[in-house]
């Protein structure tokens, strides 16, 4: 192991994008020759990436001491990819990776997930048009991703946040045939990239400012107090526009729910586990310029509550399998930021693990459900533990951990987030979050009430209904295990039985280590909120869930008001019908009738116009003719008289 | 570059008109030998631009690879040098001389499909491509000019006999409109010739010789507005989607692709280079002016429907970015501009063939008329949305590496401006996202059954201009080492 | 001076032999049609005697290039004149030798339309070569006189005769102008002679001003009639439209030339001391010489008309320039002009011998009867597309290098005003060229056109044309060499 | 001795009403007696200038010759013309001649 | 007696419009300018020139406004007549004489052989708007700008000198011999002019068969 330890490190993060481009490039082009499509290939990739990861983990372990991480710069691996220098004046875009704590957290997240989903994925793909091309996108996906949380240089972070939009938006639309599927992918790609402008321009803001798009060098200008303040201020929060874009939070969270329309294996990875939370990576990359714009950081707080308090509420009467769980990412999401939010990186890097397990697990399990089914609306679903013992049994795991129920992985991050804002913030926010973590527990419990228990309500899908392949059964056990136990990585002990002295905590506290610790007070208020939760769910929707029916009538405004995600799509799509592309008919006609028709056009035929009346000066008639030569004279004489 | 590359440099011009005599004297029953010729001739300038922008390699000299003819000199108002024949390229240059040899060569063998007088198309065809490298190549005034309308002269006959739709129209409007545009910049180099004093167009003299500051700040809006009509400035870019939406595949793919960055560069070379003092007057108007071209054809084209038109606005957009670039007077935007041109250029022309390639068979163009073409034209619409993300600027792509130059050197100077030209990329994304969403995916219409995929020829071309793009967006730093030290030349410039 | 028998004569004839000769040819090609039959000489002869008269003619100027001597005083041989002769001999064989058929066939009285021609050009050549003004006079009305006839000798066409008629009363008047104009410079002056008359006014004040501004006005109107200059250019389009082709041609080339000749002549030379007077009278005709005759010539359905209203867009252009010679810029504009003036030749005739191939085709001259050329005679339509081509202007072609030569001369004298305004009628002028070029590329032909040829002859000089297009078009030195030698004694 | 300027008016005079016959005549040979009035007008300035001014050479004498040769001739010339028009249109009237136009 | 001479009934009214102008016109004028010349108010060469000088303008006024395009004609000769007087004021006999022979012989004659020609009576009536009011005021402003300018010159008090026949011999062809020889051509052409338009109907017939 030493050897290769050598040669394979922190130095060698290049490795993690280049091995998934290469299957990427070998598939999409070579896919129809290759046996299976070159699923394989794929695999294989994922495979190498956990193993280098692996080593980067070994390796970046070598740079702890003083109860501190200081992988410094033998970590950076750079080139120069732009270069302009004239005298007194560069300008540089290097290519560069830098590991650190959070890296290593989403490469773990990444690694492992990729390699369950593409696992899965030779399931539940399984005969379908463009198999071999859905593996292609789904390397290209996890090269980009792994590109964006080891770079080291905003543009090429940059680049990989584009990249894996790319990839979701290929997967999205990976159904083209359905419009529905279409629209979806248009619809992630357009909102994603508005909030990409706020991205480019932060960056653009803070090379401005800094000269340099290296984040540690920028990171080191903007706490030093180089950079004003307001200056400051506008970079981060430009910067969490592109979070919040990518990170669906109010108000782009729009496109996640629609997203649901891609292949779920894709969801499980992209839509749950990885991509959506490179904008939590994002913020906790730079959490240490957050710690100086505390008004960014309060905007990050409450657009986290709001997007968690407002998606899970959406969750709760959702009726696709699918966009209950994309409800549920988003509520999620919102809490990382909540954490973000209070300064707790480690709360929130921890939640984006045990959170990549547990909902890749679910989005996994539902798959099944659906490619057992073929159906995805929960009220045609129920019942299905019989048929489909092994998922059920690890949706129930993944939901536990989603409900926060102690001893699963949600439970410790959860109470960690909660933990930290209660220390942190005002009650209010403690209060409002601790209310979504009951409501996360009514709409998980109401999920798998409505899948797995009860009687059928489909009689025909649930006839078809059957356990899944054991290439997607294997992943679904595998992820079970980590939702069960990925939660109690933060004790010192587990970190020192897997060789991590100081604890696998220590990576995700990059800058205030501190080993993990529980506050029992707090902890059973949240057990008892999950609790509570899962209570209420069972009361409303076990057996035929009249109560839940009823509940609907008992405020059908409010009822419909959750299921049409409060209205927020059609006030998009009325303001782009009516303002966006009222103004482009506005501008289109304008081009048309004014700067054309009436500019060039009207030019044209003006001059035109002028040599047509011109002509009839054009008698053929001599004495006519011998006018236009006598007032010549004239004119002329007149002149010279006038100047003389 | 060594002095005797120069005999490249004049090689790029005499090839394209050796082909086109040749193609006079070669009958038009003989296909084979005009597809032959063509194709050899395509080929042979492609390897000669590549080789001259390999050979061009930046040693503090302002122009490489000089060689100079006198031409007619001593003679009238013309001392010595009065005018040359002399060529010579710079960092800037030489970017674009590789873009033309990159076009040309798919737009050549996309052509061969031509049932109708094709002879006659490509003479007038390589009379245009003469016409191109000659303005990136010629360093005598007189001479630039020269080329400069030769390219223009072929438009009309090439549009009007080859093209579609309103063809006609289009054709005159493209001819006259930029017929027009040369007006002012006739006036500058008259002017500037007439100003410096010395009986010469040579344009190193010209270059160096000093000019009055009132001078410039008169001249340089009249180069603007000339080139700038080229360019498809707005207001001056009516012609561009008529003219795009009549063109025959590969004049516009040539037009767009090389013969708009003519008008660009002509801001650089007779603009910035010529007259720094007056483009830096000037710089905030052209800043803009660009601006509100890149708005204005993003949101024109969220309104178009034929995928031609669509395409014309869509460059008045993302030219609107090269004037954004130019205006900054700052090295990176400048740069950016020029990466811009290349990094359009290449986009612009897939777009234009792949669009081709369909309109040959379905004649129709109209997006709505459209669904789920995916279905009936896998590769063709696979390429369709590579040149879409090229053109929305995905980083990786040629795109992106322009834009990020283009947006920091506007937000050097004008931040607001540049803060819009992000969101116009984000405009960029919904037109062309809509596009896809309606014409390409969904579920297929029957009535397009019949739609074959793209000829072999067909994809290797696109395969070609895809290739430049990823080069380009991946690994810019050739195209960047070239063009930033030639552009940081420029007196005045702010780094 | 001795003759060729050793006598000492008074006046050295010898300078004046290639007008002799081409005088002599005249009486002799009239004389020899008008007894075809007595003689019985076949219908080639007096072609045959036109053309060798022309080339001898052409030799002799020749090698009188570079003689610099006076004849009487009355006329100067100078690289000037030399210049003018080698290009109106010049212009007058390529018509004759391109449109030869054309005059057998729709030309009545060959015999004396040959004759007219070498005569009016004799009229011409003296016009660029007197330095006295009775001369000057006189050579104008050889010229006009000759042109009237010729303007009526189109065969069976009622239009010839009103040409006719409108030339030769407008030239009447024109003429009577231009004699008050010259009475007055000879009243202020007292001299006739260029030189003398330069003298008294470069000497100062008369005290005699405005009888001289009325003469310099009357002199324009009249020599900006030859000159179709606007408003005095209303003749030219009905002139052009009735007269038989290569008169239409040689209208268009020798008789405009030879009048920028003589404006050269008279306003670089005797005149240039006013400059200041007549600078803006011309400018202000230049301008609307442009602006009219290019804006009409958008309407125009004649091919004939339109070629007419182009050549009087082209007169503007190059009064522009002799606004120029007035600013201290004589020898550079001049020679602008002259190398600008040869260019425009070349192209005009290339259209014009097109044009009257097409005519002897197809018996039409409307603009829409050119439907289709390009596929019934693609080589014609070549022609005819390179010569409009370069009287716009466009590059590679004569007229791009002309035209620029020309306009960055009368920049340089400081008009960059008047350029502009140049360059935008040249731009409006592209049009309508393009609209004869649609009709030729753009239609299929009638139905039941058959491809067709030219004449041997045909070929011959619209491919020698076409290739001087191309060459000067590119290579324009020689040409500019030869326009700069003559101008540099302004 | 008569003033100079009296002969001067009277061929501006002269010149003035020729072409004032040029304008508001039709008929073809009325107009060329208006342009014979103006070259009349015309011989007059050249004799009185040459008569008053020139005291060496005669240049405006013999200008006037010409002047009135030429006017012969082209009077010859232009009935010739005239005629023909005639024998084409029966009419020696101006206006009648105006097939060409615009 | 009158009316037994065959004379056209043009010459009637010639006669009797001339005495009429005459007596009208040129009597009183005789009258006033007899009487100056006798109070020493104008020499009597200025005498001359006014009468010459009416007579030339009544002339011309006469040939550019009567309606007959005979009595024109008749104006016309009356004009040039008196021209020559003029010139014989201008003490330039050579020129009177030669404008009595070609004009008042030559030219005269040869416009009326073309009026017989054309069988023309009376000036044609303008139909479609005349612009003779346009004339009018034109050549008014015309005149007034010539005579306006020639006068503002300042021409000095020169006199007139006599020109002896031998010099204006000499001089015109030894100085002048090549205007000689270009207006020989000329009357040439002007002669196949008038040939070419005479016979344009024989020629434009058929060849004949050879």
């Amino acid at each position: 192991m030493p050897d290769i330890s050598v040669t394979i490190g922190m130095q060698q993060a290049w490795l993690l994008p280049a091995m998934p481009v290469v299957a990427f490039l070998i598939i999409s082009f070579f896919r129809k020759l290759l046996p299976r499509e070159g699923d394989f290939l794929a695999i294989i990739g994922m495979l190498g990436i956990l193993l280098v990861t692996l080593f980067i983990i070994v390796d970046f372990q070598g740079f702890f001491h003083d109860g501190e991480f200081h992988p410094g710069e033998a970590n950076v691996y750079a080139f120069d990819w732009v270069r302009i220098s004239a005298d007194n004046f560069l300008f540089l875009i290097e290519f560069s990776t830098y590991i650190d704590a959070i890296s290593i957290v989403m490469l773990i997240a990444i690694s492992i997930v990729g390699l369950m989903v593409a696992i899965y994925s030779t399931g539940y793909m399984q005969g379908e048009d463009r198999y071999g091309w859905y593996f292609a996108v789904l390397s290209l996906f996890v090269a980009a991703m792994l590109l964006l949380v080891t770079s080291g240089s905003l543009v090429w972070m940059y680049l990989a946040w584009e990249g894996v939009g790319l990839a979701s938006y290929l997967l999205i639309g990976h159904y083209w045939e359905r419009q529905s599927a279409a629209e979806a992918a248009k619809k992630a790609f357009i909102t994603t990239r508005v909030g990409d402008v706020g991205l480019l321009i932060g960056i653009i803001l803070l090379w401005k400012a800094t000269g340099s798009f290296d984040i540690q060098t920028i990171i080191a200008a903007a706490t030093s107090g180089q950079i004003g303040e307001t200056y400051l201020t506008v970079a981060m929060l430009a910067l969490f526009a592109g979070a919040v874009g990518k990170s669906a939070q109010f108000p782009l969270h729009v496109w996640l729910p629609d997203a649901m329309e891609g292949p779920t294996p894709a969801s499980a990875l992209i839509h749950a586990a990885t991509m959506v939370v490179a904008g939590v990576y994002l913020i906790a990359r730079f959490s240490p310029v957050y710690e100086v714009v505390l008004v960014a950081r309060d905007v990050i707080l409450y657009t986290g509550l709001l997007t968690a308090f407002l998606a899970a509420s959406m969750g709760l009467v959702a009726s696709d399998i699918k966009r209950v769980l994309a409800f549920s990412t988003i509520s999620q999401l919102g809490f990382m930021f909540v954490a973000l939010g209070v300064g707790a990186v480690g709360a929130a890097m921890f939640h984006v693990l045990t959170h990549a397990f547990f909902k890749a697990l679910l989005f996994l399990g539902s798959g099944s459900v659906i490619h057992a089914t073929g159906r995805q609306e929960v009220e045609y679903l129920g019942g299905l533990r019989h048929k489909q013992p092994i998922t059920a049994a690890t949706f129930i795991i993944g939901s536990l951990a989603l409900a926060g129920i102690p001893i699963f992985a949600g439970f410790w991050s959860k109470d960690e987030i909660l933990h930290a804002v209660s220390s942190y913030a005002s009650p209010f926010v403690y209060i409002v979050l601790a209310g979504t973590a009951l409501l996360t527990a009514i709409y998980t419990t109401r999920l798998v009430l409505l899948t797995f228990f009860g009687d059928p309500r489909d009689r025909s899908a649930f006839d078809h209904a059957h356990e899944s392949p054991s290439s997607m059964t294997l992943p679904l056990l595998l992820l079970g295990l980590l939702a069960t136990v990925s939660g109690f990585f933060v004790f010192d002990a587990v970190g020192n039985l897997f060789g991590f002295s100081g604890g696998i905590g220590y990576l995700v506290y990059l800058h205030h280590p501190h080993s993990f610790h529980i506050d029992w007070a707090f902890a059973s208020v949240a057990t008892v909120s999950s609790l509570t939760g899962v209570i209420i769910g069972w009361v409303y929707w076990h057996g035929g869930a009249e109560r839940a029916i009823k509940a609907r009538t008992w405020s059908p405004d409010l009822h419909a008001l959750l299921v049409n995600r409060y209205y927020l799509d059609e006030l998009y799509q009325g303001i782009i019908n009516r303002v966006v592309l009222g103004l482009a008919g506005i501008v289109a006609w304008f081009d048309k009738k004014i700067v054309n028709e009436t500019g060039v056009d009207g030019g044209a035929q003006f001059i035109g116009y002028f040599g047509y009346r011109l002509k009839f000066l054009q008698t053929g008639k001599i004495p006519n003719y011998a006018l236009g030569i006598a007032a010549g004279i004239l004119v002329l004489s007149v002149m010279v008289l006038a100047r003389a | 570059m060594t002095e005797n590359d120069g005999y490249f440099l004049i090689a790029l011009i005499v090839l394209p008109l050796l082909s086109a005599v040749c193609l006079m004297i070669i009958p038009s029953k003989e296909r084979t030998l005009i597809v032959g010729l063509t194709a050899i001739s395509s080929l042979v300038m492609f390897f000669v631009s590549v080789y001259v922008f390999m050979a061009y390699s930046f040693d503090g000299s302002t122009f490489q690879g000089v060689k100079s003819y006198p031409w007619v000199e001593n003679i009238g108002l013309l001392g010595e040098n009065g005018i040359s024949l002399k060529v010579g390229i710079d960092g800037v240059t030489a970017s674009l001389v590789l873009l033309t040899g990159i076009v040309v060569l798919p737009g050549t063998w996309v052509s061969w499909k031509i049932q109708h007088r094709l002879k006659d198309f490509f003479i007038l065809f390589y009379i245009l491509t003469a016409g191109v490298y000659g303005v990136f190549v010629l360093l005598d005034l007189f001479f630039w000019f020269l080329a400069y309308e030769t390219a223009l002269l072929p438009m009309y006959l090439l549009i009007a006999v080859w093209g579609s739709t309103r063809k006609e129209y289009g054709a005159m409007k493209l001819m006259m409109m930029l017929m027009a545009g040369s007006i002012p910049i006739f006036a500058a180099i008259f002017a500037l010739f007439a100003e410096v004093g010395l009986g010469t167009f040579d344009m190193e003299v010209l270059l160096s010789a000093s000019k009055d500051e009132d001078f410039q700040k008169i001249f340089f809006p009249l180069v603007v507005i000339g080139c700038g009509t080229l360019g498809a400035m707005f207001p001056f870019h009516s012609w561009s989607p008529d003219g795009h939406a009549a063109a025959p595949t590969a004049v516009s793919m040539v037009h767009a692709g090389v013969l708009m960055k003519v008008g660009a560069f002509g801001i650089v070379r007779l603009g910035a280079q010529m007259m720094p003092e007056g483009a830096l007057f000037w710089g905030p108007a052209l800043v803009a002016l660009g601006i509100t071209a890149a708005l204005y054809g993003a949101i024109s084209a969220l309104r178009q429907t034929d995928m031609k038109m669509l395409m014309g606005f869509s460059s008045v957009s993302h030219m609107g970015y090269v004037f954004v670039g130019l205006g900054t007077m700052n090295v990176i935007g400048m740069t950016g501009a020029v990466l811009q041109m290349t990094a359009h250029g290449l986009m612009t022309a897939l777009f234009f063939l792949l669009i081709g390639a369909m309109y040959d068979q379905s004649h129709n163009r109209d997006l709505p008329n459209f669904s789920g073409l995916a279905k009936q034209m896998p590769i063709w619409s696979v390429f369709f949305v590579f040149a879409s993300l090229a053109s929305l600027g995905l980083p990786g792509l040629s795109g992106f590496i322009a834009e990020v130059h283009i947006f920091i050197g506007a937000f050097r100077s004008y931040p607001i401006v540049g803060g819009l030209a992000v969101l116009t990329a984000a405009i960029t994304t919904t037109y062309l996202m809509r596009a896809l969403a309606q014409s390409f995916f969904g579920e297929a219409n029957p009535k397009w059954d019949s739609l074959n995929e793209m000829t072999w020829i067909e994809r290797s071309g696109a395969a070609v201009l895809v290739a430049a793009i990823l080069l380009l967006g991946l690994w810019p730093s050739p195209w960047i080492d070239r063009i930033a030290p030639s552009l940081s030349q420029i007196p005045g410039l702010m780094m | 001076m001795t003759d060729i028998f050793g006598q000492t004569l008074n006046l050295n004839y010898g300078l004046l032999l290639p007008e002799i000769v081409l005088l002599l040819s005249s009486m002799l090609v009239i004389g020899v049609d008008a007894f075809k039959r007595q003689l019985k000489v076949s219908g080639n002869v007096p072609v045959g005697l036109a053309l060798s008269g022309l080339l001898v003619a052409l030799a002799l100027s020749i090698l009188q290039v570079n003689v610099d001597e006076d004849f009487a005083r009355l006329v100067q041989i100078d690289s000037f004149t030399s210049f003018f002769r080698i290009l109106f001999i010049a212009i007058t064989l390529v018509i004759i030798v391109g449109s030869h058929e054309y005059i057998e066939k729709s030309v009545s009285h060959v015999g004396e339309f040959y004759g007219l021609l070498l005569l009016a050009t004799v009229g011409a050549m003296l016009m660029a070569s007197a330095r006295e003004l009775l001369t000057a006079y006189l050579a104008i009305e050889l010229l006009s006189f000759s042109l009237y006839i010729a303007v009526s000798l189109a065969r069976s066409d009622q239009r010839s005769g009103e040409a006719s008629l409108k030339y030769v009363l407008l030239g009447g008047v024109a003429s009577a102008s231009l004699l008050y104009g010259l009475s007055m410079i000879y009243g202020v002056t007292g001299a006739t002679q260029y030189h003398e008359i330069s003298a008294v006014l470069s000497a100062g004040d008369t005290g005699l001003t405005t009888p001289l501004l009325l003469g310099l006005v009357l002199i324009i109107v009249g020599l900006g009639f030859k000159a179709s200059a606007v408003p005095f250019h209303m003749w030219t389009p009905d002139a052009y439209e009735g007269a038989p082709i290569p008169v239409t041609a040689f209208l268009s080339a020798t008789s405009k030339a030879a009048t920028i000749a003589l404006l050269l002549r008279w306003f670089g030379g005797p005149l240039l001391p006013i400059a200041s007077d007549w600078q803006f009278i011309l400018s202000g005709l230049a301008v609307a010489t442009m602006v009219v005759g290019n804006l009409v010539a958008l309407q125009q359905v004649n091919i004939k008309r339109l070629l007419a209203y182009s050549s009087i867009g082209q007169m503007g252009y190059m009064l522009m320039a002799i606004v120029a010679v007035g600013s201290g810029y004589a020898s550079d504009a001049t020679s602008a002009v002259l190398v600008h003036l040869a260019g425009y030749i070349i192209t005009n005739l290339l259209v014009f011998i097109s044009v009257t191939h097409f005519f002897n085709q197809t018996g039409q001259e409307e603009i829409n009867s050119f439907k289709g050329l390009a596929q019934s005679n693609p080589y014609l339509a070549l022609m005819i597309t390179a010569g409009l081509f370069s009287l716009a202007g466009m590059p590679l072609l004569v007229g791009f290098f002309t035209k620029f030569i020309l306009f960055q001369a009368v920049v340089s004298a400081g008009h960059l005003g008047l350029v502009t305004i140049a360059v935008v009628a040249s731009t409006v002028s592209l049009y309508y060229y393009l609209m004869v070029i649609r009709q030729m590329y753009l239609y299929e032909p009638e139905d039941g056109t058959e491809q067709w040829k030219l004449s041997l002859t045909g070929y011959l000089t619209t491919l020698t044309l076409f290739v001087s297009l191309v060459v000067f078009g590119l290579w324009g030195t020689p040409l500019y060499a030869a326009a700069d030698a003559a101008a540099s004694m302004f | 001795m008569i003033p100079i300027e009296y002969f001067l008016t009277l061929g501006a005079i002269l010149f003035g009403l020729g072409l004032f016959g040029v304008l508001s005549r039709r008929s073809a040979i009325l107009i060329l007696m208006a342009v014979e009035l103006m070259l009349a007008g015309v011989s007059i300035n050249f004799i009185a200038f040459a008569s008053y001014l020139d005291t060496d050479a005669f240049s405006g004498l013999i200008f006037a010759l010409f002047v009135i040769t030429v006017a012969a001739a082209e009077v010859g010339l232009a009935l010739g013309i005239v005629l023909r028009l005639f024998r084409e249109r029966r009419t020696s009237n101006v206006d009648e001649a105006s097939d060409m136009r615009w | 007696m009158l009316k037994r001479i065959p004379l056209p009934a043009q010459f009637d009214r010639i006669i009797i419009g001339g005495g009429i102008t005459v007596g009208a016109i040129g009597v009183p004028l005789g009258i006033v300018l007899v009487t100056l010349v006798a109070f020493g108010v104008i020499s009597a060469p200025e005498m001359v020139f006014f009468v010459a000088a009416i007579i030339v303008i009544l002339g011309a006024l006469g040939c550019v406004l009567l309606p007959n395009i005979v009595h024109a004609a008749l104006s016309l000769t009356a004009t040039l007549i008196g021209v020559a007087a003029l010139y014989l004021l201008l003490m330039s006999e050579f020129l009177a004489l030669v404008q009595v022979l070609v004009y008042g012989g030559g030219v005269v004659l040869l416009l009326l052989f073309g009026l017989m020609m054309t069988n023309a009576q009376d000036d044609p009536v303008v139909t479609d708007g005349s612009q003779k009011p346009f004339a009018f005021l034109l050549v008014s402003l015309l005149i007034g700008t010539f005579i306006t300018l020639l006068l503002s010159g300042d021409w000095g008090n020169p006199t007139a000198h006599v020109v002896p026949f031998e010099l204006f011999g000499e001089r015109l062809f030894r100085e002048f011999a090549l205007p000689i020889i270009i207006v020989a051509v000329l009357l040439d052409v002007a002669i196949t002019g008038a040939l070419v338009n005479v016979h344009t109907a024989s020629n434009d017939l058929p060849e004949e068969s050879e």
